[in-house]
């Protein structure tokens, strides 16, 4: 069995050997990412200032320079402070360049709630970048797939924004929710935050959603700690009969359209479970998507509505959850 | 005019500053207080030698330690302990924390984001040069905040604007476990004539000191002489948060012991660079631990006791008397979980 | 008959008398609102530095202050650089407060393509603006709802980003594309550009759609420029019997669901028209609503898939034009 | 060792740059040409000057003047040209255009981004540090972009790291159409001493004092002596960009006229304004004007004609006649609408 964030790093370490151009900068990271420091030494893995702008689009630069630059902002919400450097550079140099050019760089960066730190640092975002045509966004729900993605993100020719939640994380819910304390604790789900890991990792293809349950009655979709409380819903719904389709979608961007197509034709009913905001992107997406492709389907959202509030209570009610899930999928069998 | 220092005052907020957030850091242990709690533990100097200059009207903009400042401010400490513990009847509702705490009585404004309070105080300057002139807006940061490109901005913008500003930098050295100075070009001086703002240095473990160095200060900003940054060192010595993984990894034996493992295999695996990079990288990894432990291990420099020596102990024991009451009665408010 | 841009300043100039709170700051200002100036005096419209994070942060802390910011940042593409000022600052406050805060600031900035400046200068970006709970967005199509909405945002006691099209905008459209140039042309629709605005502007309030053309077999959902492209569109296909609704959301965030529901009930077939971005946000939520309200409606979407290329024949193609619309159209209707 | 400045080299390219340029004027007037361009005539001295230090495997970060730097750099003209008129034939299929130039080959990148340019050029040494080194990366920018929040952080981020990065500084006074100096707290000089690098100020009108300025800067780049800014001050002759409607108000006596109308009118506006406010926001409309029109007048400060006087007139001639052959051939690549 392997941790989450280990999992990342076993593969980060399997890459570096492969490739010496990958190069890890970020705040912190000396200490944070110490084993690869020590394995690949001072030049490799290096600190950075807090100056999100100037270090993500020094990853730019670089990787037009011939690095890979793995770069790691410690929390998605801080990517807001040198947001330019994505949208403006990374994800337009290819198609600018008349594809003569590519940006392969990976941000790696923290994202999510469930721990009560509020709203400016729990944040998903993940659908705000997937809409940036040339950037890919993946969200990874268990070890071997954050092991996999983190690989198949390294080998990307384009820039990837590679997301890793709080909560499944050790290092990170130590660090951001003092996770170690004993009087506190958080719905870590435990087929997420330890799972077994091949060594070497297999990469998992970008825009490749898996099928982590199959039922006839409902489609749920949803990535991350999404798919865990999908998961444990339609355990309770199974209870009672109802059989639901979980889609781990993996990665927001490229978008497995097919995957969400074959489920929500095959069920018919479709909820997505996004702990991004409601008009953050995904959730619609998945809404266009099936109606695209003219399927005639029930749709329902859970969905992060406002602003994370501080109090875990408040908060447990604001993100989504397995209650809201379930009754989601209630509004729509009727 | 000279006025002499009020040192008791400045050692009653500070004791205040002090007392409740050690109260803050006990509530985070029972696992009442959610998330990266950053304490103000050793800053209280600076905080409270800039807060005594302060009148109404005058704005704060913190940053991810917004606590000893308005403690100073007088923002109601049970309204603050309350919003700690996530409480409806909190400053905030439940809804701010500890690092969104906003006082909008005392135009105080929080924000977990590194820099964040060098525009934010911009624009407090700005709405005090139309609606209520000779307001001051104080903005608190680290010594890191500086190298983030909208807090270089701000010092811009505060100068051309001719804004008043003083920007409180509160230098402990270290950013996280980074040390800040191998991260930062130049120095905190020089950055100030870049952009052509007054600055002062001062030593923050001597509340005395900050009273005096910022009285003239604010003086002029008051007089719309434009914005100044007062540069003052101090120690913390609980690092970066409550219970930082990476500080316990250093200061702990038995953690560190933990890491020697791992450590060690990766610096044996010759599937890695070269065994020149790979000793460096030990070296750094060393180095910081070791920087970090000596740096925390300090007990030097503390505002509190520093100043404590000097007074005359009845009124020590009156002033910390009455501080526990005020701290006991606040945490009844807030109850057991 | 008044132009565009006007109309907007003439809004933002009886604002400014009634409310002495209101100031205006952004690059080039002086001359950019010169009138404003003149009218208004050098302390209430001000040039700042080419510091985007600092002056939209400012306006944040000066709203906080009791001031009433009207900021200006001349693209929307250039807000990725001082981001973090509206999502994790202005969209945030008044939920962290207990409600007990508001940031009442209005950002004004062009947007939107059409005249060959390429992707990074041509977007539209206003589907992850909406996407964050806080801030309001707004796009309006005319001179009276841009008066109407300007009124309306600055009104407002929480953010809004007032969206201006460089198309419809003669200042802009001047400046951005030489478009006095007799020897370039731009499909300017002028209804967009002119039209009758009173004086003083009646607020057109946030989140109200409006449908400008009524017909049963289509809804066309669009903003901006679109909705000119989709009455272009619609008189084409009513000439071969097709009759169109068209609805103008006017606001991104807050958007009018019930004008959405209703016309997508009404009609059965939906066609979002949006610049923004396919998975920017705007055209996936028009589906998720008209999904969530339980309407089996036909879907279809014309959007900005990829990067915005430069040469104006390319960049025709990536934007939505009436060919496109009227394709679109079709395949719903068979 | 002191090198003899290379005159008719660095005449023959500031001549390929304006002339070349010159005839993008044309297209953009005719059409041919979309958006925004911004040219960079007027800047030759400094761009050919920085130019003739640079090796292969150096790289170039560019601001959204980017043409003069690849013109000097060796990029195909007609590569550029058909990018310009969105050709698929062109540098980058007709995607880029004028703002957005890549040249992989020369590891050549623009970027409209007002400061991309420092982060860009970190990014570009950084890869250089590991794969080319010896090998430095230019940052050009306009003298505002100094404000911008990235390039703030570049300056420090390039001192830290010690990256090899030439930060160059096209100092024109003016950003569109505010007064750089109104709007920057300080001086360069000192923004650079804030972050720890070195300085050097240079006549950009003079382009064998850029040349010579800028030789032992790099040299001391390719040794590994961190970051340096080069200060160059330069006059664009025809604005920010080609016909910028906010100039062409400013310096066309006729557009001028037809404002005043509407200024009076706001000026006489009771509603507004008191009328020390109303008057002083008059004078500063007037004196925006007056400045930029002065400014653009200004005639003197051209690096082309400068440097010519001083060359023998043959030499002159033959070098204007080769440039008058690449721009006419180039010119016939992209043919006619
Ligand atoms: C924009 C941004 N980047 C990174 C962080 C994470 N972070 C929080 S505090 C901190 C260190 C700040 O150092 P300093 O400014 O010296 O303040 P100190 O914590 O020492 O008081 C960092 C990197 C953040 N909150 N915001
Ligand atoms: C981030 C950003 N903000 C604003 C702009 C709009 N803009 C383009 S050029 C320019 C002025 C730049 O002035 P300076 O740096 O002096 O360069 P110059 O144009 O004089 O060469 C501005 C404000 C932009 N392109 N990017
Ligand atoms: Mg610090
Ligand atoms: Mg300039």
């Amino acid at each position: 069995m392997t941790e989450f964030g280990a999992a990342i790093d076993l593969a980060l370490g399997h890459a570096m050997v492969d490739d010496p151009k990958i190069v890890v900068f970020g705040e912190d990271t000396p200490l944070l990412r110490r084993e690869l420091l020590v394995r690949f030494g001072p030049e490799r893995v290096r600190p950075t200032p807090i100056s999100e702008s100037a270090f993500l689009g020094a990853a730019v630069g670089a990787a037009l320079g011939g690095l890979r630059p793995v770069v790691e902002v410690q929390l998605v919400d801080f990517l807001m402070v040198g947001l330019s450097a994505l949208v403006n550079e990374a994800a337009k140099i290819e198609a600018f360049s008349g594809g003569r050019w590519n940006v392969p760089i990976v941000v790696r960066a923290t994202c999510g709630g469930g721990y009560g730190d509020a709203g400016q640092h729990e944040q998903a975002l993940w659908g705000m970048l997937a809409g940036v045509p040339g950037l890919a966004v993946v969200v990874p729900s268990t070890p071997a797939d954050a092991a996999g993605l983190m690989r198949a993100s390294i080998e990307n020719d384009g820039p990837v924004v590679f997301l890793e939640h709080k909560l499944l994380s050790r290092q990170w819910r130590d660090a951001m929710a003092g996770g170690r304390r004993e009087s506190v604790t958080f719905d870590v789900p435990p087929d997420g935050a330890d799972g077994p890991v091949l060594d070497p990792p297999p990469p998992v293809p970008l825009g490749s959603a898996i099928e982590r349950r199959l039922g006839g009655d409902v489609t749920l979709i949803s990535l991350g700690v999404g798919v865990h409380r999908c998961l444990s819903a339609s355990e309770e719904l199974g209870e009672r009969g109802v059989e639901c389709t979980v889609i781990d979608v993996r990665s927001v961007a490229p978008l497995d359209r097919a995957a969400i197509e074959t489920a929500a034709r095959r069920t018919g009913r479709v909820v997505a479970v996004d702990e991004d905001y409601t008009r953050g992107g995904l959730s619609g997406e998945i809404a266009a998507v099936v109606a695209e492709a003219g399927i005639s389907a029930r749709f329902a959202r859970v969905t992060t509505e406002d602003t994370i509030p501080y109090a875990r209570h408040l908060e447990d009610a604001t993100l989504p959850n397995v209650d809201r899930i379930v009754s989601a999928v209630e509004s729509l069998l009727d | 005019m000279k006025a002499p220092v009020p040192a008791l005052e400045l050692f009653h907020q500070m004791v205040r500053m002090r007392r409740f957030e050690e109260a803050l850091s006990e509530l985070w242990h029972q696992g009442r207080i959610s998330g990266e709690l950053h304490l103000g533990i050793g800053e209280e100097g600076i905080v409270a030698g800039v807060l005594d200059h302060l009148i109404e009207g005058d704005a704060l903009a913190l940053d991810h330690r917004p606590t000893p400042a308005l403690v100073g401010r007088g923002t109601d400490l049970s309204l603050l302990a309350l919003e700690m513990v996530g409480a409806e009847t909190g400053l905030c509702r439940g809804h701010g924390g500890h690092m969104h705490l906003f006082d909008p009585e005392r135009l105080a404004a929080s924000s977990g984001i590194v820099g964040a309070a060098g525009p934010m105080a911009c624009g407090f300057a700005l709405s005090h040069q139309r609606l209520r002139p000779g307001r001051i807006a104080v903005a608190f940061s680290g010594e890191s905040a500086i190298n983030q490109g909208m807090m270089l901005e701000s010092l811009n913008l505060a100068a051309v604007w001719e804004l008043p500003v003083l920007f409180v930098v509160k230098d402990n050295g270290w950013a996280i476990t980074t040390r800040s100075a191998e991260m930062t070009g130049g120095t905190l001086r020089k950055r100030a004539e870049g952009f052509g703002i007054a600055y002062t240095k001062v030593r923050g473990a001597d509340v005395g000191a900050v009273w005096r160095a910022v009285g003239p200060m604010i003086d002029d900003l008051r007089r719309g002489r434009g914005p100044a940054m007062l540069h003052a060192t101090c120690h913390r010595p609980s690092g970066h948060f409550e219970h930082d993984p990476l500080i316990r990894m250093v200061t702990s034996p038995r953690e560190f012991a933990a890491e020697s493992g791992p450590l060690t295999r990766s610096l044996a695996d010759g599937s890695g660079g070269r065994i020149r990079d790979r000793i460096g990288g030990m070296r750094r990894v060393i180095s910081t631990a070791a920087g970090m432990r000596v740096h925390l291990s300090k007990r030097r420099g503390d505002p509190v006791t520093r100043l404590e020596q000097t007074l005359d102990a009845t009124a020590v024991a009156r002033v910390r008397a009455a501080v526990e009451k005020e701290i006991l009665s606040t945490l009844a408010e807030v109850g057991s979980p």
